[in-house]
């Protein structure tokens, strides 16, 4: 494993009025691996990518991006360092027809000037977008609307993915196939940051791991470590 | 002995939707307490207050004026204002001098202390169709029909009421073809003047303001409609300076009957003069002029009455008899109501920017020219 | 520390209020007619804007043609006085009923066809202006050119409602304490936690058995209700009624300033806001008079509105009582985070 | 007779397509922002001013004014947005409200010290001329508003649809969210949605000043037409606005032939009561998000 | 007996998607019934069917031997139908007390009565010491008990729980369920939804397994554990052995 971490956050405390989703928490991610991080709802694994992605502004801490702090950047200056995610949710632009959606997510300037190579690659890896290409995003199914949040993120050729829950609301099949994508993603040398609360599955892939429970990191290892974890397996599969 | 010093409370709309004529009777009256002083050597001092157009404001202000120690006061242009002021006045035993209301309810809701120059629009009215008569009577072709068209806010709809009764018991001898009110919020005018003009009539009889009079006349003139008369009782539009910055050539010929300046008055002219070197860009209209005459009202009274008290000039005013000083009017008297019984109109002319008085005969500049020149032959 | 938030009013917080409305009673019997005219709209305003607080404070619909029922009430008022001779006490009761009818059928069109948020606050305008339009054209109400009573001459007389302007003073301020009174019991009352249920999460609070609908429906007849009362005072106070001023986008907007300035919802927010922002409107066009220059008072005014917005989101009401020391004494005034009214 | 049906067919048209202009800026803002802007009255007052100092003072035709009242609102609108409005965006609707009349209110005051109460008509000689297709007379000023309009409507329906930056602002209305996660520079966006819509008020306003005289305190009636017009076409949508300006022109046309002029105004506001309660979102309504 | 509750072929569909497909079963006057499945199975839905936040598009539910089916949320809550949200929903400007009298006004109008009752209601999730406390201050896991007692507050018959233990830790979970069936011992009958196996299996008597908006299996929990479709479909591999 690389030495150099490639994202680190020191101590990071994220709040909303009063009610704080992250206590002083502190991971690191080392250049093309996979890191899953697994909790129950509520744990704070969303407010952790949100506070990467300079959606929520933490109270406190510090997020390194290279050893750069990047903590209370905005949005956009953090995506062009090329940080990108598929969030929860999925996010997309539901009333813009899929290739619009893929055009915003490439029109970053890091990757605008491949914009329309990257859309082929999109489609060659989603041939179900392709079809779909001119419908309304908000009329595709569950899958597919996974499918586009992830080639929308890839459009923007990023370093890092952060992968919010994308088995929520997936069928299994469509859950391995999910799976799938994000190893191949790894595969591929991108740095993959995958939230889940499928703790089987995503643990099984994971080079490393963290559990979240109520904004605290209770269990670092790397996935195989985790997942034979007395703890993980009582609290979080049942057994 | 020198008239003891008097406190004159002005009430007028200077800012709001009305601040157009507010702001024009607050310099009739700052010129008319100038010119009293001269004239009477009455040491007069006026205070303003702002309604903001806002009826219930009326009485707040009077009653701020009072406070500040005013002996009687003027106002307030909109009839709202001016009976919630008049009931502060009252209240206070002040005297109120109404240069401007149109309301009949101002002097037939028994307040004491109200004194109003304007007349109620049916003589208003009455005198102007006379005017009208007079002048269709005199031509050799006179307009066989008459459109009327009318605001349907307070001024203009009774205004068109003692119209429709006027025009009965003067009978005059142009049919009355249609009536055709419009919203004073009214955006564009197009389909009512289109509807006059399909009514046949070559009279164009019209209740306007200012920004509708001009709105008609384009309209008239997109619309290739030319009657031989356009004459607005009791209307804006041919005495306001926008009229003319809007219509240019196309203004002249227009006439209309207001409470105006007698050009032929001794003092008039020196009046005018005075109020142009003033306030360069803006025009004596009926709204200072009468300000003006209300001021002269208030000094006379205060001078016979010797006195600042209120009662006394509230007595003094009840026996006014006064011969106007600016505007063209019979001797001013109030009656028991405290209506003046004097007020009279003058017909006025649009002719090379500006309006020219052309009746009654007795202080006309020229005689109407008749009928209108065809908007497209000019 | 914050014990019994939701206690009944201890006897401490009752008193000051008593003792505050003392205090503008005896106001009245030395203020000079200038400040007491002032005072008198300035309370008139503050009842109606506590019917329009009410609504949306706590019942969390947004109106911005409150000039409809207040409009509604002046001619009520002034139409069975003027017309019938009838005392202003049946104009009162009349408009009410009507203003609440009126209310509630809107309500109810609305809300069945889910007509919410920014949507309904747009059709209280269009109410407003369709009936300001309508009355314009109506002559039995006076038409265009308004009502008028009668000049008052004579006693104050409390049955015919009719008396000088310290009388009405008295009348305006008894109004105002009973609009505090009222907005206190209220939020006191079950209706009081249901509405601001409702106002925070409509869906949320139908599952917890709040017949919202129903709810949605009272509050704004009420609110309308009580609006036409102080419609129907500001007639006789202006002695004078005109669709354009009582039922115009001028008093709609008037009225809701110093309540949101204030403080929404809360009993003391409207007081205190228009206390503030009325006097200042007229010192501002004082001013602007000094100077000469009409439109100072506007420009001013417009400023102030939004400096009030900007710095105190929740209005100066519960900014003073969050700076007062026992928070808990006077919460039962109005709750703190009034800001959240549902979008 | 059918004459004058067919010019009141006709004036009822190009009426209509001007108060779609008027309304314009308005749905803008709301489809993108979902804010309302209760100072577009004010603004569009604004307009008319540039309108009239063009013409007569310097003698500049209208449509340049147009697009020089455009211009300078755009800055204020821009400036505005970033400086004051940036702040309300998640603030309840009546915080906003009040935000917008205290605008309003100073934009009024400011023209009324500026200019004085008078009513300032601009002296174009469009304010005159017609051009007659048959019987019918078709009225300079509006016809030239009214394509204009029509262009406007086009032209801006095509920026957003096909340019990156409309492509922006469509996204921005669709989902801020999701906008922000995939970085888009949403202040930006926003602020400049807020310029185009002010743009629009004051190039309307500019554009009809051969129509209306300008004067201060007009503001609230132009708002409340631009409501009457957006809302009957469904705020947030362009053909909305163009749709709600004809449906109003035509009812106002129609309603002053065939009924009493004066009851204009009843008409147009019980239609937006109804198309309100049965059609909330107008007929071409944005749908809440 | 008659069932207290009676889903009948009941389906809700949204647009394109079948989120409910046809869906059958019944509860007993008292007594702890799990509902599990994926997520995007259509628990929450079936809960937004039950307690009338949402028609079904297909079927009928009877609550006590009387159709409920279509009718609104408020009527089916004074029936006695209590739930909580998923994504908890507080009244964000009201204390937790007043959060939870709201729920007692459905049967009373004496605030003193519905004060009363919401302690009551607190004391019994163990929130009494944080009654008079805003809601901010409240962590997930205390959101989630505050929705539980809103819901008691109404005096509900039956009680449908959507993930209220999730994030909660092994030990404080243990409790809440001592809770719940304390609850049903009290003849309260409950509808839990729960994705932590551990829980499912000691709360619930009886457990009923959604998958694609369809009931694929229903029975005791050893019964769930081991059934084949349910192990592939939701438990996972980590299952198998
Ligand atoms: N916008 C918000 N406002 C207030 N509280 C919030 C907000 N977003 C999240 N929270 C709270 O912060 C805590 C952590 O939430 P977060 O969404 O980060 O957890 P999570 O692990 O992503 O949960 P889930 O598995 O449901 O996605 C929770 O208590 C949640 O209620
Ligand atoms: N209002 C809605 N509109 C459209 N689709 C919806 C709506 N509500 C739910 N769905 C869809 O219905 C399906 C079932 O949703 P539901 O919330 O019932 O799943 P769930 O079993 O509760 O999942 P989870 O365990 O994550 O809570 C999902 O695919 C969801 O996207
Ligand atoms: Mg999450
Ligand atoms: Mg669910």
């Amino acid at each position: 494993m690389p030495n150099e971490p490639l994202l680190t956050v020191q101590s990071l405390t994220v709040g909303y009025g009063g009610s704080t989703a992250l206590d002083s928490v502190s991971i690191s991610i080392y250049p093309e691996e996979l890191l899953s991080v697994v909790g129950a709802n509520g744990a704070g694994k969303t407010s952790l990518i949100r506070s990467i992605a300079g959606v929520v502004r933490p109270l406190d801490g510090e997020i390194r991006w290279r050893g750069v702090d990047i903590a209370g950047f905005p949005p956009w200056e953090i995506c062009e360092l090329g940080i990108a995610q598929v969030p929860e949710g999925r996010e997309l632009f539901r009333n813009l027809s899929v290739e619009e959606n893929l055009l915003i997510g490439g029109s970053l300037k890091r990757a605008r000037a491949r914009r329309s190579g990257n859309i082929q690659q999109v489609y060659g890896l989603f041939p179900r977008l392709l079809e779909r290409r001119l419908q309304a995003a908000g009329t595709l199914s569950g899958g597919e609307q996974q499918m586009l949040a992830i080639g929308r993120a890839i459009m923007a050729e990023p370093e890092l993915i952060m992968f919010d829950e994308p088995s929520i609301g997936l069928s299994p099949s469509l859950t391995r196939a999910m799976f799938d994508i994000v190893k191949m993603l790894h595969a591929k040398k991108t740095t993959i940051l995958l939230v889940e609360q499928n703790v089987a599955d995503s643990l099984s892939i994971g080079d490393r791991g963290y559990v979240l429970e109520n904004g605290h990191v209770v269990l670092e290892g790397t996935g195989a470590a985790l997942l034979t974890n007395k703890e993980v397996r009582r609290a979080y599969l049942g057994l | 002995a020198a008239p003891p010093p008097v406190k004159v409370g002005a009430i007028m709309p200077s800012s709001g939707i009305l601040a157009f004529p507010g702001q024009s009777c607050v310099r009739g009256i700052d010129l008319g307490a100038k010119f009293a002083r001269e004239r009477y050597g009455v040491d007069m001092t006026v205070v303003h207050a702002d309604t903001q157009s806002k009826p219930e404001n009326g009485r707040i202000a009077a009653d701020s004026l009072i406070q500040q120690g005013c002996n009687v006061l003027i106002g307030a242009w909109d009839s709202g204002a001016t009976i919630s002021a008049l009931q502060a006045a009252e209240a206070a035993k002040i005297p109120m001098v109404v240069h401007i209301a149109s309301a009949n309810q101002v002097t037939s809701q028994g307040f004491t202390q109200v004194f109003r120059f304007y007349p109620p629009a049916a003589t208003i009215v009455r005198q102007s169709l006379a005017e009208m008569k007079a002048l269709v009577t005199s031509v050799n072709d006179p307009p066989k029909g008459a459109v009327v068209l009318h605001l349907s806010n307070t001024m203009g709809t009774s205004t068109a009421t003692s119209l429709d009764a006027a025009w009965k018991e003067l009978d005059l001898p142009v049919k009355l073809l249609e009536y055709i009110p419009y919203d004073e919020k009214a955006r564009d005018l197009s389909v009512e003047v289109a509807k006059a003009k399909a009514s046949g009539a070559d009279a164009l009889v019209s209740v306007t303001r200012v920004n509708d009079a001009i709105m008609i006349i384009r309209e008239c003139i997109k619309q290739a409609w030319n009657p031989k008369l356009i004459f607005s009782p009791n209307g804006n539009g041919v005495p306001d300076k926008a009229f003319y910055d809007a219509l240019g050539k196309y203004a002249d010929g227009a006439m209309s009957s207001n409470l105006w300046y007698n050009p032929k008055g001794e003092d008039a002219r020196t009046i005018v003069d005075r109020f142009q070197s003033t306030y360069a860009n803006e025009w004596l209209d009926a709204n200072s002029g009468c300000a003006f005459e209300a001021v002269q009202i208030v000094a006379d009274a205060v001078v016979r009455a010797r006195s600042a008290v209120s009662s006394e000039i509230c007595a003094a005013l009840k026996a006014t008899d006064l011969k106007p000083i600016l505007m063209y009017s019979g001797p001013i008297k109030f009656d028991a109501t405290g209506q003046n019984t004097g007020a009279a109109v003058t017909v006025l002319q649009a002719k090379e920017s500006k309006p020219h008085v052309v009746g009654p005969d007795a202080i006309a500049e020229y005689k109407a020219r008749y009928p209108l020149v065809p908007f497209e032959k000019r | 520390m914050q014990k019994k938030r939701d206690a009944l009013p201890d006897r401490g917080a009752v008193l000051g209020c008593l003792a505050a409305f003392a205090v503008l009673a005896m106001l009245g019997g030395v203020l000079n007619p200038y400040l007491i005219s002032l005072l008198t709209i300035v309370f008139l305003f503050t009842f109606i804007g506590q019917s329009w607080s009410i609504m949306l404070g706590l019942g969390g619909q947004l109106s911005i043609g409150h000039a409809l029922f207040v409009g509604i009430g002046a001619y009520s008022v002034a139409v069975l006085n003027i017309r019938y001779g009838l005392s202003p006490w049946f104009g009162l009761v009349v408009g009410m009923a009507l203003a609440a009818t009126i209310g509630a059928t809107l309500a109810w069109l609305s809300f069945r066809f889910e007509v919410r948020g920014i949507y309904f606050a747009l059709l209280t305008i269009a109410a407003a202006e369709f009936s300001r339009v309508v009355f314009s054209g109506w002559e039995f109400v006076g038409g265009m050119q308004g009502l008028f009573f009668p000049a008052q001459s004579g006693p104050n007389s409390f049955w015919m409602l009719r008396g000088d302007a310290r009388f009405y003073y008295f009348v305006s301020l008894a109004a105002v304490l009973l609009g505090v009174s009222a907005t206190a019991l209220i939020r006191l009352s079950f209706l009081g936690y249901v509405w601001r249920a409702m106002r925070d999460d409509e869906d949320a609070s139908r599952a917890l058995g709040v017949r919202t609908f129903l709810h949605k429906i009272l509050v704004v007849s009420f609110s309308g209700a009580w609006a036409a009362i102080g419609g129907g005072l500001l007639a006789l106070v202006q002695g004078s009624v005109f669709p354009d001023s009582i039922m115009g986008m001028g008093i709609s907007v008037d009225i809701l300033v110093g309540p949101i300035v204030g403080g929404l919802g809360t009993a003391f927010g409207p007081l205190i806001g228009t206390l503030i922002t009325l006097p200042l409107d007229h010192l501002a066009s004082a001013i602007g008079n000094k100077f000469g220059i009409p439109g100072l008072n506007n420009v001013g005014y417009g400023l102030a509105l939004i400096a009030a917005v900007w710095l105190l989101p929740d209005g100066i009401w519960p900014a003073i009582v969050n700076s007062a020391k026992s928070i808990t004494r006077l919460s039962w005034f109005g709750n703190l985070q009034m800001e959240q009214v549902k979008k | 007779m059918l004459t004058l049906w067919g010019n009141v067919l006709a004036s009822g048209i190009l009426m209509g397509l001007v108060y779609g202009i008027i309304a314009l800026g308005l749905t803008i803002i709301f489809g993108v922002i979902r804010i309302v802007n209760f100072a577009h009255g004010a603004m569009v007052v604004f307009g008319l001013y540039v309108g009239y100092c063009a013409g007569a003072w310097w003698g500049i035709p209208t449509i340049v004014a147009a697009v020089g009242a455009g211009a300078l609102l755009f800055v204020f609108g821009y400036g505005l947005e970033t400086l004051v409005v940036k702040r309300f965006v998640t603030r309840p609707h009546h915080i906003q409200f009040i935000l917008f009349i205290g605008i309003s209110l100073v934009l009024s005051g400011a023209q009324l010290i500026a200019f004085g109460p008078d009513p300032r008509p601009s002296v174009s000689h469009l304010s005159f001329e017609t051009i007659a297709v048959g019987p019918i007379r078709l009225d300079l000023a509006r016809l030239q508003a009214a394509t204009v309009a029509a262009v406007m409507i086009l032209a801006l329906a095509g920026f957003l649809k096909y340019s990156t930056f409309g492509r922006f602002i469509r996204a921005a209305a669709d989902n801020r969210l999701g906008g922000l996660m995939v970085g888009l520079p949403i202040p930006k966006i926003y602020a400049t949605t807020f310029g185009i819509g002010a743009a629009c008020a004051g190039g309307a306003g500019a554009l009809i000043s051969p129509l209306f005289d300008a004067q201060p305190f007009l503001a609230v009636d132009f708002t409340l037409l631009a409501f009457v017009t957006v809302i009957v076409g469904g705020l947030g949508s362009f053909v909305g606005a163009l749709v709600g300006g004809l449906t109003i022109g035509l009812t106002e046309a129609f309603a002053a032939l065939l009924f009493a002029p004066s009851l204009k105004s009843a008409l147009s506001y019980g239609l937006l009561m109804i198309v309100l309660i049965v059609r909330p979102r107008g007929f071409f309504g944005a749908k809440e998000t | 007996m008659t069932d207290l509750l009676e889903l009948d072929g009941v389906s809700r569909r949204f647009g394109g998607l079948l989120a409910v497909d046809n869906v059958s079963f019944r509860l007993k006057g008292e007594g702890i019934t799990a509902l599990v499945g994926p997520n995007g199975a259509g628990k929450t839905t079936c809960f937004n069917l039950i307690a009338g936040a949402l028609p079904p598009t297909q079927g009928s539910i009877r609550f006590g031997g009387e159709i409920i089916s279509g009718f609104p949320a408020e009527d089916i809550c004074r029936l006695g139908i209590g739930r909580t949200f998923q994504v908890v929903r507080p009244m964000r400007d009201m204390t937790v007390l007043e959060n939870v009298m709201i729920g007692a006004f459905s049967w009373t109008r004496k605030v003193s009565e519905a004060r009363d009752a919401a302690r009551e209601a607190l004391d019994m999730v163990g929130l009494g010491p944080k009654a008079e406390a805003g809601i901010s201050r409240l962590t997930l896991p205390d959101r989630k008990m505050l929705e539980t007692a809103k819901a008691l507050s109404t005096r509900p018959r039956l009680l449908l729980l959507d993930e209220v233990m999730a994030g909660l830790r092994p030990p404080e979970a243990a409790a809440v369920v001592a809770v719940l069936r304390r609850l049903a011992e009290r003849g309260l009958s409950i509808l839990l939804v729960e994705h932590v196996m551990r829980i499912v299996m000691e709360a619930a008597e009886h457990v009923i397994v959604l998958h694609h908006g369809a009931k694929i299996a229903e029975g005791t929990p050893r019964y769930i554990v081991s059934h084949p479709e349910v192990v592939a479909g939701y438990l996972g591999e980590a299952f198998r052995a």
